[in-house]
């Protein structure tokens, strides 16, 4: 084991997975010569050359559309959208084609891609781009959580972001990679050595820490702030339980459910906007699956329901650890 | 290279049969006996043309309106599926079947399927084949801006494309001349750095010709070409919808007929006489009209499936 | 008051709004002397002329752009998407442009838009349209409740359809309005006579049918449903309460929440597919607003997480009132 | 019409003072005391010579290169505020704010600001204002189907409107040769039934020229004009992005700065004296520097905002 950043976990996947498999291909903005924007894709043109690493037009619905043909022919593309806002114009090639092209050839074909999302803004408020404003900072994860034939992944920590690639881009479905930009520069945590074919499996959550008195279930750049307010609490006598799906779709039920019979008590936080959001899903579940163990209302943290402002003033609108520890607390009645 | 007597004879053969069978199927349509037909009377000289440009392992991306007439032209897709299918009895002409000619599926939304053919080409190129990957679309979706986004992709890889747009002059309602400014959509070639091809699209020997030739040029590594086939539908947009049009636009869709010009073209060139060609008409007629028969006493397929539930959802909707 | 369909209603407002306001424009694929692909918009063109009823080029995201600018000097555009499934290619306008414009221009500028999207197949099975498949039958209205900046009406009834499109287009902000196209030509009801000024208020949910035994949160279509269920179930003496959000974005969870605090059980049922639908956010709001009440699961019915299929097909897919009834039996343990 | 040496002598102030705030703002970029910033070096001629064409009550939607030049050129934006503006102390260059020019807002991905700006011009033309908008894009962005799709629509409603493309040959590290194989962008213009000119984008008196001639044409009803300004960024994308160029195509750059090349033409032809030449550029370089210390003492405007709850979000977002 050693450690690194976030964002070099994800560069040591791309560079992994291309290596073992020729038909592992990268495509997008400025990911060749520049080793893209925030510079996830270092390395791989010098490596594997324009005809595996592509450079494309601003064209996102072009190139997107452009990814799954190639996919339904069998090459595995790893798309990058520049930031994850500017999915939205190549929204339709996802849902339209990618998401339905299993069903509607009724097995014939299946489309392979992992789209890379580089989303969110740097919750902690320090390194890169604290806030770029309502349309470089979104977290629209909830989108393609309602799309039947995509899955959603979300890593949170190097050893995910490199497993979960490795394994999204080995899936023969289209999956949707997020990958909270913030944590690029700021988050480094221990990986296996170099080598090691390090593959978390999709559809498996993981407990980030153990507890009885009450659940956080936190994606992303939250389970950070929520193992801190968990850290926090620990020392008044709380025992907080923190749970990462790290895979949206399919959702790890069981681990959710377990851990919610066990402390009876749960708070669901994420970086987007509360209405309509991933937490709306995690709440619904619980509701119904783990409804006789709850003990308590359950208590979502999110952002507002406004567009993310840009700068510092992000920090008011998004979900922190004040608003997790209220929340914590208020599901434990005090 | 110009089309041999033997070669000008299949695509009457094709021509006519499929005119036929869509004939068939258009009127099954109107009178309530099938649903929902996007007619393609009118279109039959385009598909059939550019189907007899293409080798089987190029892949050709259909529109609503000739897709049959491709698939048949291209061979292994019979006047009789085509008729069944509409009954639900036989594949669709849009299915990738083993052993047949390689097509790529539309979806339900124009222009947006455009942008796949292009990454079929890129997948092909990178396993150096030497295959050519045509897409079909009509002037209505060209206004799309994933249209443009693909043009722009292909001719700035160069890639060994063909885009041939069927232009009817219509979409559902809107005037092709409402629609854009522009005299035509060939003109559009140069802004994507490809030929720009205007053909009238209800002459097929035309229309082989520049299909042919856009081919060539492809898998010579020249790059991509437009191709605009200017023609006339002869039904509405789809049945049960309103046509909106002047008598005298159909009528003069009626005189342009190319199925009808190339019969008259071979029997005065002395290719075939009148009794071959009725010959060649009455076969496909008996073809059909015994698949209709086959459909009807089929019936529909309108069995309600069972009961699914989420493990089958599943399923069918992931690879795994 | 007098009984008429739902398409008709539809219209009513459009040709009421666009006579009683010269600022109110329609825009739209073949809306003009088609009078649109299903009949909504008869009779527009020849009243009010090419200048405010507007056929456009098929360019989803160029017109929902231009209807966004114009929306911006003050116009209120009617902007019809022929079928709701073509709205991923505007979907970039839509959440990127209108939803954030008041945001972004500190007030300074609003977009007064109404994006209406003919949603769905055909429950009942009869009529037009059973089901077109994949690309022609889906119920997107998730992905617009989770865009704050937009406003999402569901009108079920004539009556709404018809109050709440007016007050749609009077509303300054963008108001998405989902019509379910299954209902045009087989659901007809009371609405107000002619040149009466009916106004469904933005953000009010409706008590369809009063009960105490169980509440039937039901969207669209399914209002129907949920109602013959209850009929049935009120034969065997169970008293179930069904409301109707109608506006899902704001909700109103005053009224839904009372219920529950009433009837205590609870099911929400919309023809969208169930992982992440709106369903979601409906038990989650109940599952923190309404824990207290809650005695059983919170259970939802909605259709299967796949593609729509083809044709009756769609019937296996899509929540029926078998799988209505079965869920209402659930949370009342029987 | 050509300009006269007053309008001249107006042209050299506005190039000279934008040159000298946005050389002064990308510095202060470089050396860190500001963050983030799309240096406009070379872009300054077409920002002051569209702004020297449109009117007032003209809209204009400018771009992330050009768009202060632009403001400044139309008059109501002074260089102070443009340095402010960097420091969070004035309101910047895109704000439409009563009294000044008309201006429309961009957004943050590019393509997608387009089809707004037709939308200004149907509401302009249902209201039967005589008024003409103007939206500025860049090379990459034209490549956006977004964009595709407006100026067709422009085309086809024939609306008083000019496309704008500053084809810097760069979108980020993408050079335009490779991103399409148009020769140009003017060459799309046939394809939406518009003109296309093509001009020196670093030559302010013909840019103002051609925008001053497609300006007037779209007043007179005769509908859309897509200009392309050719020229070359001097600096990289944004502030922290390398620039992968080579150290030729920025020398070439600086020997086509149009600043330059006007200062010594007016200066030839003895419409300014070099004296007068260098006091216009003192007296910009004045009111920089003092704006660039008054900045400096304000500071940043970093203070966050006190804690915001649903009803302040709701507020913010939805206008009632
Ligand atoms: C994105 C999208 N918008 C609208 C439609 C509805 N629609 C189906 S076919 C059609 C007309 C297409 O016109 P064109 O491309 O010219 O083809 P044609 O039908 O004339 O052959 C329309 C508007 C659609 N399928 N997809
Ligand atoms: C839809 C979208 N894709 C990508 C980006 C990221 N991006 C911002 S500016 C830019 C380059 C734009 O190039 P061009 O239009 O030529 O303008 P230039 O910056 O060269 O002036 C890119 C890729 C974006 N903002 N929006
Ligand atoms: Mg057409
Ligand atoms: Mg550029």
């Amino acid at each position: 084991m050693g450690s690194t950043l976030y964002i070099n976990a994800i560069n040591r996947a791309l560079h992994e997975e291309m290596a073992r498999d020729n038909e592992v291909v990268a495509i997008g903005l400025d990911i060749g010569r520049q080793g893209g924007l925030f510079g996830v894709t270092r390395g791989l043109f010098e490596r594997f050359g324009p005809s595996r690493v592509m450079d494309t037009p601003i064209s996102e619905a072009g190139y997107m559309g452009a990814a799954i043909g190639m996919a339904m022919e069998g090459v595995r593309p790893v798309v990058e959208i520049q930031f994850a806002d500017f999915v939205t114009v190549a929204f339709d090639q996802i849902v339209t084609v990618a998401a339905k092209m299993h069903y509607m050839t009724g097995g014939g074909k299946n489309v392979p891609i992992v789209v890379r999302l580089p989303y969110g803004v740097n919750v902690s408020g320090e390194g890169y781009m604290t806030g770029a404003g309502p349309h470089h900072s979104q977290s629209p994860e909830a989108w393609f959580c309602h799309c039947p034939g995509l899955k959603v992944v979300m890593p949170s920590s190097p050893a995910d972001a490199l497993g979960l690639l490795k394994a999204a881009i080995r899936d023969n479905d289209p999956v949707i990679y997020f990958e909270q930009k913030g944590l690029y520069y700021t988050l480094s945590g221990e990986v296996p050595e170099d080598g090691e074919d390090h593959i978390v499996p999709i559809g498996k959550a993981a407990v980030r820490r153990e507890g009885t008195d009450a659940t956080i279930v936190a994606t992303g750049a939250m389970v950070g702030l929520s193992l801190a307010v968990a850290e926090k609490l620990a020392g008044e006598g709380v025992s907080v339980e923190v749970v990462d799906p790290r895979t949206l779709v399919p959702l790890d039920r069981e681990t959710l459910v377990a851990s919610v019979r066990k402390t009876g008590r749960v708070v669901v936080t994420h970086e987007a906007s509360q209405t309509g959001g991933f937490g709306a899903e995690v709440a619904a579940v619980l509701a119904d699956d783990a409804y006789a163990s709850l003990r308590a209302p359950v208590k979502r943290v999110a952002a507002r329901d406004m567009p993310v402002p840009a700068g510092l003033a992000a920090r008011a609108a998004l979900p922190g650890e004040a608003r997790i520890e209220k929340a914590v607390r208020a599901v434990l009645g005090k | 290279m110009p089309l041999d007597h033997e070669q000008l004879v299949a695509m009457y053969r094709a021509l006519s049969g499929t005119r036929i069978a869509e004939q068939t199927i258009t009127d099954l349509n109107k009178s309530g006996v099938l649903r929902g037909h996007h007619s393609g009377l009118g279109h039959e000289a385009v598909g059939v043309a550019v189907g007899m440009a293409v080798r089987p392992d190029d892949c050709v991306q259909m529109s609503h309106r000739s897709g049959m007439m491709l698939s048949h032209a291209r061979g292994g897709y019979s006047l009789r599926e085509a008729v069944l299918s509409q009954f639900g009895r036989a594949p669709s002409h849009y299915a990738s079947l083993p052993g047949r000619p390689r097509t790529l599926t539309i979806v339900g939304l124009v222009g947006t399927w455009v942008p796949m053919s292009v990454g079929i080409s890129m997948a092909d190129r990178l396993r150096g084949k030497d295959t050519v990957t045509v897409t079909f679309f009509g002037d209505g979706a060209a206004n799309e801006g994933a249209v443009h986004e693909a043009m722009n992709l292909a001719g700035a890889r160069r890639l060994p494309m063909v885009f041939l747009i069927e232009n009817n002059g219509m979409a559902v309602s809107m005037p092709t001349s409402e629609a854009t400014a522009a005299s035509d959509f060939a003109a559009r070639a140069a802004g994507y750095g490809m030929p720009g091809v205007l053909v009238d699209g209800h002459d097929p020997v035309a229309l082989h010709e520049v299909a042919e030739e856009a081919v060539a040029r492809a898998r010579r590594g020249q790059g991509p070409t437009l191709i605009e086939a200017k023609l006339i539908r002869w039904e509405s947009h789809a049945n049960g919808i309103a046509d909106l049009r002047t008598p005298e636009e159909i009528e003069e869709a009626h005189r342009r007929d190319g199925v009808r010009q190339l019969r008259d073209a071979l029997i005065g060139q002395g290719i075939l006489s009148e009794a071959d060609a009725d010959a060649i008409d009455d076969a496909a007629r008996a073809e059909v009209d015994a698949a209709v028969e086959e459909g009807r006493t089929a019936g529909f397929d309108m069995t309600v499936p069972p009961p699914m539930d989420a493990a089958d959802a599943w399923r069918l909707t992931y690879a795994n």
